[in-house]
């Protein structure tokens, strides 16, 4: 469905941002493979960064409602 | 149902307007979440949980933002009204 | 009209890129207002900012003007 | 007029042309207006007013940056034609 | 032929398939090349050749990079299934 | 043909990329004219940069072979 369709395209985007932002933050030299502290380091990235997605998600939803309600 | 009057049928239009604004929310959320993400956690490194503090951050960074953006607005539109 | 949904998705451009770079320029550590220091910081720089395009406009249309003569 | 006509009407087919000629230039210009207000203002903080020096080095920020462009791709089109 | 019999041709569809994978692979090494540059070249200032130890870098940049995305991906289906 | 519109395309994108990067890397304050050290450290970027994509392009279909194998 379209809809499927969209919550798809959605988590993809926000994949490719998460990868983005912690391979930065995290992967200083890459080397021959992902040591434990390096997964350590990306995973506490990508749950802070979604649990960032919610609250801004949430925040962004109450002001759209303010907003609404002034005018 | 030909093109034509698929394309001006008014169920039509409004879904895909529905859908349209609920993309454009979506991609406003990531954008923001993008800037406060970098505003209020990139300078404490790892975090292992999100404080209050980081949790008040991002939410002011939100509302500050669009205030940032509507303050620029109206100043850009005042603009184009003087003629500049 | 085409031309006007055109300038007006030029215009959200412009606002979404000035948005961005002011925002990130002028507030440090967003907080549960914008002060007045924050605000003078956003109009000039936003002011600034519509400045260097239309500069920047400019010297591109002369550029390209250049260009065609040449060939 | 069906569609396949429609698609091959010269008339239209330069007025697209031309919007998108108009479309690439605009977004030509946010590209560099970008780079350059990045280059020619941001090390100044917050500038009350453009100076003289701020404008040149604006002019010459995208005049170099085209000249860059011009550079890049001769240089490329030389690397393809040696099928390096 | 008509648009609707155009639209569900097997043939045509595999051909745009493969031209989207194709479109989508291309994006996905613009997109490496630019961060892994960075990564491995930007420090080192103006390089006139790519020594071993660049390439290297370059090519486990991608390996890692590629790890990131499958570590991340996998998290975050384990954290929507927890329903968090 | 569409093969040959994605190759153009495919160019054009590298060669705005590689625009950006060396122009800010090896511009620092744009002057009158590119002078011969500007052009130097552009062209030697470009040609990193062009090196890179071969090596990463190459890297990246052997990883994709590799995940394929495995599955």
């Amino acid at each position: 469905s379209v809809q499927q369709q969209m919550a798809i395209q959605n988590a993809q985007e926000i994949l490719q941002k998460l990868s983005d932002k912690c391979f930065k933050a995290c992967i200083q030299k890459p080397g021959s493979t992902l040591s434990s502290s390096d997964q350590k380091c990306i995973s506490q990235c990508s749950d802070r960064y979604m649990d960032a997605w919610n609250i801004v998600s949430r925040a962004y939803g109450e002001r759209i409602k303010r907003e609404q309600l002034r005018h | 149902m030909s093109l034509n009057s698929l394309a001006n049928d008014p169920e039509l239009q409004k879904f895909v307007a529905a859908k349209e604004l609920e993309n454009q929310l979506a991609a406003q959320v990531h954008h923001l979440t993008n800037i406060c993400f970098d505003k209020c956690l990139e300078s404490s490194g790892n975090v292992s949980e999100l404080s209050s503090r980081h949790t008040t951050c991002l939410q002011n960074c939100v509302d500050r933002f669009l205030d940032c953006t509507m303050l620029i607005t109206n100043r850009t539109i005042q603009r184009m009204q003087q003629g500049r």
